[in-house]
């Protein structure tokens, strides 16, 4: 999506137009980020709107969240609507000129069709940014409809390639990171463990194959040998037949590239003879199991999760805003702080823009999350938007990570964090 | 643009053999990991050289076959094994030196396998085998709850879509009665029988009424789909979206024969099946009540005219059936494992599927259709992808039903 | 068919001095709301009696046999068994107090073997069943040795049988017999018409439908003639049987002259 | 109507062995037999509702063995159901209606052009009427035909098939339950049809009726046909009296059962 | 709490691509059920195969939308052809499971990586609305009255969806009422007597399974026309959903569908709208996260209560209830 340009009324000229202004700089998310040698160079640099305009500013910015509360997702929704809560927080408390009005909607499943009412829902209340879905399949059924009442959609968690060429108008952004970096450092951790043979285990949908494909690129080139791949689809209930398939070809490492089902994909690895100290996890499943497992069942096995540490301070504010609204434990974090920096992201842009239209706030995304470079950087919300009403460039760094958009909308930079379960299956950052 | 901030984990272990094998790994920010294994084992004692620009280092490799260099920038180094430190007659066979690309990252591999790769795989019949059984397990699991399904289309003509919920119920059941701090085996007794008064309640506040008011089987059958989503969602609100899993979960395997191995759970779950199997068609078959079922699914008006009392005979199949449900949500619990608000509805479709396979209405069937679609799910995937493992099952139902509309073990009805 | 087993006494008192077994009382039934099928119509049945319904098509007489029997929802008036309100009782209430059904249509259960079909005639009185079955394969031979079969799968005619052994099987005090000779061969319509007649000797007061009217009318007691919703005619067997209306409009000719 | 060497047997038990049997056209025939004799039996095979182990058979030199039910119907040869089958939730007049072969509006296309098949929908519409009428139906043309009584449905099964104007009609016990009344006027319409030239096979209980309106009777037993030739012969054959008829055919039998006396007087 | 607006979204979501989408499918179930009596329930085997013809056309073929429909339509029909065969034959409680079987084998396949190149497996497709949208006969911008304001292309999807749901009711109404539609009804409450009555019930069985197919087939097509077909959508749960919106408005009527279609989104927008809202004002002891599971659970009172209390439907008989078995 090329910045300013928001009249495009459909898919085919969008996009031609989108390619002549931003040349050859836009192309597919994997080309970008593997583009790592183009030094500050223009690689996927979206237009720079130029520095915002100074003054006061007193805006208010609906924000509508479309986040899984029922459904086979479910136990996604807490930390990200958790992480939506707190940014509403943070940035009320800032007085920064912008109040944010936050509805929490349900994106539910593709089964259950919640999202099928709670987005016009949302659109006709006037909300100027969506931010959802979890899942790729499920933004990809109603991201049409965003665009088609010049929202701004913010997900925090689809990895799906198709995203980043969209016919979107500018409109759809994302602050999780491709799953290719996190599939690299994953196949270059597990060859650097001297793993010659590995099987993988993963999800049929957008997130576990792209992982897999580009761990298993990653590994293969470092002369491993994946002997082993076998995929199950959502909704599956037991993987027996996969891990036997898997075990049959007795591989010395295996990579579990899934979401919640590792709580039972675990128990039928253990009783299948698996050599627990050699899993591998993801982001996906990556998660402190000292509640559900017994003592040591994990130790040794590593794994990988995008983000810096988060800290705890954030961590604080994030379960007491829980509590408050739900008055329950959050039991996990996963998108948390993508969903925090997406909503911090939205509100810096509408800052920028003075305004809390969606098309004018997609002309400053990128900006602010340092896009078009140049800007200095902020970890948090109220300095970042004192510096943009004082009109200068910011680079906004949140607990997600050194989030910086491209042109398409996806987030180019990542800290890829690797872990290692201690005795009590508890997680330790190993960098 | 890509900035990659990964380290690589500060290996823990220092293996003492002089510490040659690291080397510069804390004056530069990235660093190549090395690895040098012959058939699958470490090679210790090799000397490994990395050159690039001008730059160069060596060391030499740990018990673990492993070496870690660090190095100054992110440009391509090659990394070289001195063929002379290697074993007797162990060759490098593919490149030397290898040029490692850091790609976006700080840290980078250089592996070097050597000689054939001795791994023992799974033989195709040891496989089929393990399948085979734990496709046995299964089927007797999914025949626990496909004789309550039948039983209560049996005796109603109901297609009970909520029956799912009635194998959720006795396995989220036993997981509130444990927590709240009763041994697991008395958990699961609670359970049964609180499944067993579940479907009792059910036929009491529902079906009663409406089959009092005379509504059609095809209304009750969406009711069903109706009473199945409240269901599922009062589960999600009761224990949340998450997988909880019941305590004696897993554990290890012991050999049985040959290649079987089947856990104490496993063994357990598939002698109580097969008990509560036989119990049942016993029932059926030689009990009085047993076939006063089968009359009353037959025709309820003349079993209400040969003295039955209809309504108790109802209520004793959904008695029954919601144990078999609740005993097969419980071992269904054991068998993925772990308990989820939805882990009923994933198995309905196989449910239904065995019954039908088998011959709607017969207790018998059900049960063969059960071991069959159970095994089938198990073993197909010898031949076809696991993510369309049930695609095989379900098109050998419609295959079977294709030759046998009556299913395996369903009478054909006479015409005229 | 041995005619030994038929009993020779039977008190054949005036009807007026035995007890009322069965007595519906200008009852009013119907199927849809709003539409009534029967409507005050009486019966009596006195002790032991032996009582035929004849009548057209349609006219209700299998209507009037369930609404005895609870399964017909009677809006008016009111039925009593010896005295006892019946009305509107549930079936199985019904054969615990000692009466027995064989509906018109339907009346097999067709997944059970044929044994287990009369086994569930005995349900309630489970002591018995080897005796009864002895008794009934004595009335029914053809049954004896295909006990194993399922009913679905028998001819009309043996399905016939099956229903009216399954209530036989029940040993009732009170027999409602919905056209027990439909579909039988003439020697069995004969057979069974005698069997009827001699367990209605045998001290079971019956009710039965027929539409061999004429062979009905020969062996009952007393007789009723429905016709749409009503009881139109009574008298005794013998009375109808020479009635010239009843004759050109409910028996025909058909029969009459041949036997003649 | 020919037929050679029918055998059905269901599990080692032959419900059916028919060496020969030949139906004369233009008359009525009467198949008889005990119960359980094979007569519904033969009426699946013949009407194409169950297949035979052996045999073929042919009806107006037409070989007919083999075809599907609807294709044996379409060819003018049409059956009716011991145990009725009723169109539960379709009115007595659209059930009458549905029996009625040959129309237009009948295929998918044509249905939707409703120029093309309303003439021809009068007509059958008048024709059934005029059928529910004799059939003393008319009263409940416009009830569900699920809310007949037993006898009414016997009457719409066989006023239904004769919809079709069939050549040849095979009606198993379409009297049994029927008023005798009804039985004795609908018998003259029967011989009505076999005036018009059609072909009749029924199978009847009732010895009245047989010796009233049939041609021709076939004796089965245990599947086999055991006696042939005109009523009065075949009712005569001992064989046929032990086994079928049994000796008290035209007895009274409230004298038999002692009941009563040769006056009808009642006995004790 | 804003009344004003709940009731504006409950309006406006009764004239969605979704609702009419449902209309349609639902219509195609009455073909099937109200007057066939197949128990169909994969009818959302038939909606993904409508859906994924459209997309794959497009985009693996690059056929124009009007072709795409074309493909989806005989996809159906072949689709129903395959189905049939083993399934026709059968009685309805069995036909009830095969077709839940065959539909979740449609969708298996869609999801499976085996077909990725076409179907993007797990992913689904989307992004193929280019075509359709420049088919536009209406001019840009937003318009519309009261609750049902929309954009240009909106209407489009919108438009379309209507026509094709007029189209639909008008083959039904000249089909059922014709002697095709007798014999159909026929068929439905014996088949064994209907064939002695010298009809071929196989093939009009077929037929009506075509037709309904077909029409169901429409209806993803307008569910995807304005968003994206992805595989977990076709779950068994859509046939279940479909089925509701029949029986809601009554099986064996013209208008029952397009009216129990409207019912059933109407309770679910209706609710999405309302227990938030209440869960906010305090009214409800939850908080608004809750309240979206409680909404399922509402849904399905609902759905039972209607059933239970109207078991005819909105539109049908009483009196027909009498003989439903
Ligand atoms: N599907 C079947 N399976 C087993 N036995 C069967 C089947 N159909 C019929 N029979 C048996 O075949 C024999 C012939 O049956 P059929 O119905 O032809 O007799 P019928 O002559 O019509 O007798 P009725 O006069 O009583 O109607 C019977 O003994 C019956 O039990
Ligand atoms: N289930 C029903 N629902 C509605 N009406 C019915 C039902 N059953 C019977 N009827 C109607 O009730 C009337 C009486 O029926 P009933 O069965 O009592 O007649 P019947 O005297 O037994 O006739 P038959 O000699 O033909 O058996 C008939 O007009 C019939 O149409
Ligand atoms: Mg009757
Ligand atoms: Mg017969």
């Amino acid at each position: 999506a090329c910045g300013g340009d928001d009249e495009g009324d459909d898919g085919t000229s969008e996009s031609t137009e989108e390619d002549a202004a931003a040349g050859d700089d836009a192309e597919a998310s994997d080309d970008t980020s593997e583009s790592t040698e183009e030094a500050g160079g223009a690689g996927g640099a979206p237009e720079d709107p130029g520095a915002p305009e100074a003054g006061e500013r007193d805006l208010t910015l609906k924000v509508g969240t479309v986040l899984p509360q029922t459904g086979a997702l479910a136990f996604l929704g807490p930390p990200e609507e958790a992480g939506a809560l707190k940014a509403a927080k943070d940035i009320n408390d800032a007085d920064a000129g912008i109040t944010i009005e936050l509805t929490l909607g349900d994106s539910g499943d593709p089964d259950n069709r919640a999202y099928a009412t709670t987005v016009p829902q949302l659109l006709n209340a006037d909300n100027k940014v969506i931010i959802g879905a979890a899942s790729s399949g499920v933004s990809k059924l109603f991201i049409d409809e965003v665009v088609a009442a010049e929202t701004l959609m913010i997900s925090p968690a689809n990895t799906a390639p198709e995203f980043s060429d969209w016919p979107d108008n500018n409109l759809y952004w994302r602050t999780a990171p491709s799953d290719l970096l996190q599939g690299e450092v994953l196949g270059n951790l597990i060859a650097s463990d001297g793993v010659v043979n590995l099987g993988i285990l993963f999800l049929n949908d957008a997130y576990g194959t792209g992982l897999e494909a580009q761990l298993t690129e990653t590994f293969e080139a470092a002369n491993g040998t994946v002997v082993a791949s076998e995929s199950y689809n959502a909704g599956d209930t037991t993987f027996d037949a996969q891990i036997s398939s898997i075990m049959a070809q007795s591989p010395d490492a295996i990579a579990l590239i899934t979401f919640e089902e590792i709580k039972t994909i675990i128990p039928a690895l253990e009783s299948g003879g698996v050599d627990m100290s050699n899993l591998y996890f993801v982001d996906g499943n990556i998660a402190d199991y000292s509640e559900d497992f017994d003592a040591g069942m994990l130790e040794g096995s590593k794994g990988t999760q995008p983000g810096p540490a988060l800290d705890d301070s954030f961590l604080e504010g994030l379960n007491a805003g829980w509590q408050e609204h739900a008055g329950e434990e959050l039991s996990d974090l996963n998108y948390a702080g993508e969903t925090y920096d997406a909503i911090v992201l939205a509100a810096l842009s509408a800052l920028a823009a003075d305004s809390v239209e969606g098309p004018d706030m997609a002309t400053w995304m990128a900006q602010v999350s340092g896009g078009s470079g140049g800007g200095e950087k902020f970890d948090n919300f109220a300095d970042a938007a004192a510096a943009i009403t004082a009109g200068e460039i910011v680079d906004y760094d949140g607990p997600s990570g050194p989030i910086t958009f491209d042109a398409n909308g996806d987030p180019t930079e990542a800290t890829i964090g690797i872990f290692e379960y201690d005795g009590e299956n508890k997680l330790v950052r190993q960098n | 643009m890509v900035i990659l901030q990964a380290a690589v984990p500060a290996s823990a272990q220092d293996d003492g053999s002089g510490g040659e094998s690291q080397v510069n790994v804390e004056e530069y920010d990235q660093n190549v990991t090395v690895n040098i294994r012959n058939s699958n084992q470490p090679v210790p004692d090799v000397r490994v050289v990395v050159t690039g620009g001008d730059y160069e280092a060596e060391a030499v490799s740990d018990e673990r076959g492993q070496v870690r260099i660090g190095v100054p920038t992110q440009d391509p180094y090659e990394v070289l094994v001195d063929e002379e430190t290697l074993p007797e007659g162990v060759t490098v066979e593919g490149d030397n030196p290898i040029t490692v690309a850091y790609g976006s990252q700080f840290f980078a591999p250089a592996n070097f396998f050597l000689g054939e790769d001795v791994r023992e795989t799974a033989s195709f019949l040891s496989q089929f085998v393990e399948r085979l059984f734990n496709g046995l397990n299964f089927g007797l699991m999914l025949a626990l709850a496909s004789i309550g399904l039948s039983l209560i289309f049996g005796t109603t003509g109901l297609t009970n879509f909520a029956h799912a919920e009635m194998v959720t119920f006795g396995a989220v059941a036993a997981l509130l009665v444990w927590q709240l701090g009763l041994p697991i085996l008395v958990a699961i007794a609670v359970a049964v029988i609180a499944s067993g008064a579940f479907g009792w309640f059910f036929d009491a506040a529902l079906w009663r009424p409406l089959r009092r008011r005379g509504i059609g089987l095809v209304q009750m059958m969406i009711l069903t789909i109706g009473f199945s989503l409240v269901g599922r969602y009062v589960f999600l609100i009761i224990i949340g979206g998450g997988t909880t899993q019941l305590p004696g979960v897993g554990g290890t395997k012991h050999q049985i024969f040959g290649p079987v191995a089947l856990s104490t759970v496993d063994i357990i779950s598939m002698v109580l099946s097969l008990l509560v199997l036989l119990g049942v068609s016993y029932w059926l078959l030689r009990t009085r009540i047993g076939k006063a079922t089968r009359a009353v699914a037959d025709n309820r008006q003349l079993a209400a005219a040969s003295g039955i009392d209809v309504e108790r005979v109802t209520r004793i199949v959904w008695v029954i059936g919601g144990s078999l449900a609740g005993l097969s949500g419980v071992l269904w619990a054991y068998f993925r494992p772990g308990i989820k608000w939805d882990m009923g509805v994933q198995i309905l479709l196989l449910i239904f599927a065995a019954v039908v396979l088998g011959g709607l209405g017969t207790a018998f069937g059900a049960l063969v259709g059960s071991l069959v679609i159970g095994i089938l799910v198990e073993v197909s995937t010898l031949w076809i992808p696991s993510d369309i493992k049930y695609v095989g099952a379900l098109g050998v139902l419609i295959l079977v039903l294709l030759v046998r509309p009556q299913g395996l073990l369903g009478r054909r009805e006479r015409v005229g | 068919m041995s005619e030994s087993t038929t009993p020779t006494t039977t008190p054949a008192a005036q009807p007026e001095t035995r007890d009322i077994v069965v007595d519906v009382k200008s009852v009013t039934a119907g199927y849809l709301p709003g539409i009534n099928i029967l409507t005050d119509t009486n019966l009596r049945a006195y002790d032991g009696e032996l009582i035929g319904i004849i009548g057209p098509n349609g006219a209700g007489k299998s209507t009037l046999l369930k609404a005895i029997f609870g399964m017909v929802q009677v809006r008016e008036g009111s039925i009593t068994l010896r005295g006892d309100d019946i009305t509107n009782l549930k079936a199985n209430e019904l054969v615990e107090k000692g009466v027995g059904l064989v509906p018109q249509t339907e009346n097999v259960f067709p997944t059970l073997t044929i044994r287990e079909n009369l086994e569930m005639g005995a349900f309630q009185k489970p002591a018995g069943v080897r005796e009864n079955l002895e008794f009934v394969v004595d009335i029914f031979p053809a049954l004896g040795d295909r006990m194993s079969q399922v009913a679905g799968s028998l001819s009309g005619g043996e399905r016939q049988m099956v229903a009216m052994s399954r209530a036989l099987m029940m040993r009732p005090e009170v027999l409602l017999l919905d056209e027990p000779s439909a579909g039988l061969s003439p020697v069995r319509q004969d057979d069974a018409f005698i069997r009827v007649s001699s367990i209605n000797q045998a001290g079971v007061t019956t009710i039965m439908v027929e539409q061999n009217a004429r062979r009905c009318l020969q062996i009952c007691d007393r007789a009723y003639v429905l016709d749409q919703g009503h009881d139109a005619h009574t008298g005794t067997g013998r009375e109808l049987l020479n009635d010239e209306k009843v004759i050109g409009l409910y028996l025909g000719t058909l029969g009459q002259e041949e036997s003649a | 109507m020919v037929a050679d060497n029918i055998t059905r047997s269901f599990g080692g038990v032959k419900a059916v062995d028919a060496q020969h049997l030949e139906i004369p056209r233009h008359a009525i025939t009467a198949l008889i037999g005990p119960n359980g004799a094979g007569k519904t039996t033969l009426f699946n095979l013949l009407s194409g509702f169950d297949k035979p182990d052996t045999g073929a058979w042919s009806f107006n030199g037409r070989a007919l063995s083999g075809i599907p039910a609807f294709k044996s119907a379409r060819l003018g040869q049409v059956r009716t159901f011991q145990l009725t089958k009723v169109l539960a939730r379709l009115t007595v007049l659209e059930s009458m209606k549905l029996g009625a072969t040959g129309q237009r509006g009948e295929s998918m296309l044509a249905s939707v052009v409703p120029m093309l098949w309303q003439k021809q929908e009068r007509e059958i519409e008048e024709r059934a009427l005029g059928l529910l009428k004799k059939f003393k139906l008319y009263e409940k043309k416009d009830d569900y035909s699920a809310s007949l009584s037993g006898g009414q449905r016997k009457l719409l099964e066989m006023a239904r098939a004769l919809m079709t104007e069939p050549e040849f009609v095979l009606l198993d016990e379409p009297m049994a339950g029927v008023n005798p009344a009804l039985v004795q006027s609908l018998l003259d319409h029967v011989l009505d049809l076999k005036a018009e030239g059609m072909t009749v096979l029924f199978v009847e209980h009732d010895m009245h009726m047989v010796r009233h309106i049939a041609d021709w009777v076939v004796v089965m037993a245990e599947g086999r046909i055991v006696a042939e030739g005109p009523p009065s012969e075949v009712m005569k054959d001992p064989a046929v009296i032990d086994a079928y008829l049994g000796s008290h055919l035209d007895e009274d039998i409230g004298v038999i059962t002692g009941r009563y006396d040769e006056e009808g007087n009642r006995l004790p | 709490m804003n009344w004003g607006s709940i009731l504006n979204n409950t309006a406006s979501f009764m004239l969605s691509p979704e609702t009419i989408g449902f209309m349609l499918a639902a219509l195609g179930l009455a073909v099937h059920f109200g007057y066939a009596g197949l128990l169909n329930f994969g009818m959302a085997g038939f909606m993904a195969i409508g859906a994924y013809g459209y997309a794959i056309s497009i985009l693996s073929f690059g056929f124009p939308w009007w072709a795409g429909i074309l493909v989806s339509v005989v996809a159906a029909v072949i689709f129903a052809v395959l189905l049939g065969i083993p399934t026709l034959r059968l009685r309805a409680d069995y036909l009830a499971i095969v077709t839940i079987a065959a539909a979740e084998i449609v969708r298996l396949l869609f999801q499976s990586r085996v077909f990725d190149t076409w179907t993007n497996s797990a992913d689904g497709l989307g992004g193929y609305h280019t075509s359709f949208r420049e088919a536009n006969p209406l001019p840009a911008g937003t318009f519309g009255f009261g609750p049902w304001e929309f954009t240009s292309d909106q209407w489009w999807s919108r438009l379309f969806g209507l026509v094709l749901v007029a189209l639909g009711v008008l083959l039904v109404w000249l089909l059922m009422r014709s002697p095709w539609g007798r014999v159909l009804k026929g068929i439905r409450e014996d088949e064994d007597a209907v064939r002695s009555l010298g009809k071929n019930v196989y093939l009009y069985k077929m037929q009506a399974l075509i037709i309904g197919g077909v029409l169901g087939a429409l209806g993803g097509v307008v569910i995807a026309l304005p968003s994206a077909v992805i595989p977990q959508y076709y779950l068994p749960s859509l046939t279940f959903f479909v089925w509701t919106a029949l029986l809601l408005g009554g099986a064996a009527t013209l208008f029952g569908p397009v009216l129990g279609a409207v019912m059933y989104w109407g309770v679910m927008a209706f609710l999405a709208g309302v227990l938030p809202a209440m869960a906010n004002e305090g009214w409800l002891p939850m908080s608004s996260t809750a309240a979206g599971n409680f909404r399922f659970v509402l849904v399905g009172l609902a759905l039972m209560l209607l059933v239970a209390f109207r078991p005819q439907g909105l539109l049908g008989k009483k009196k027909e209830m009498t003989f439903v078995k």
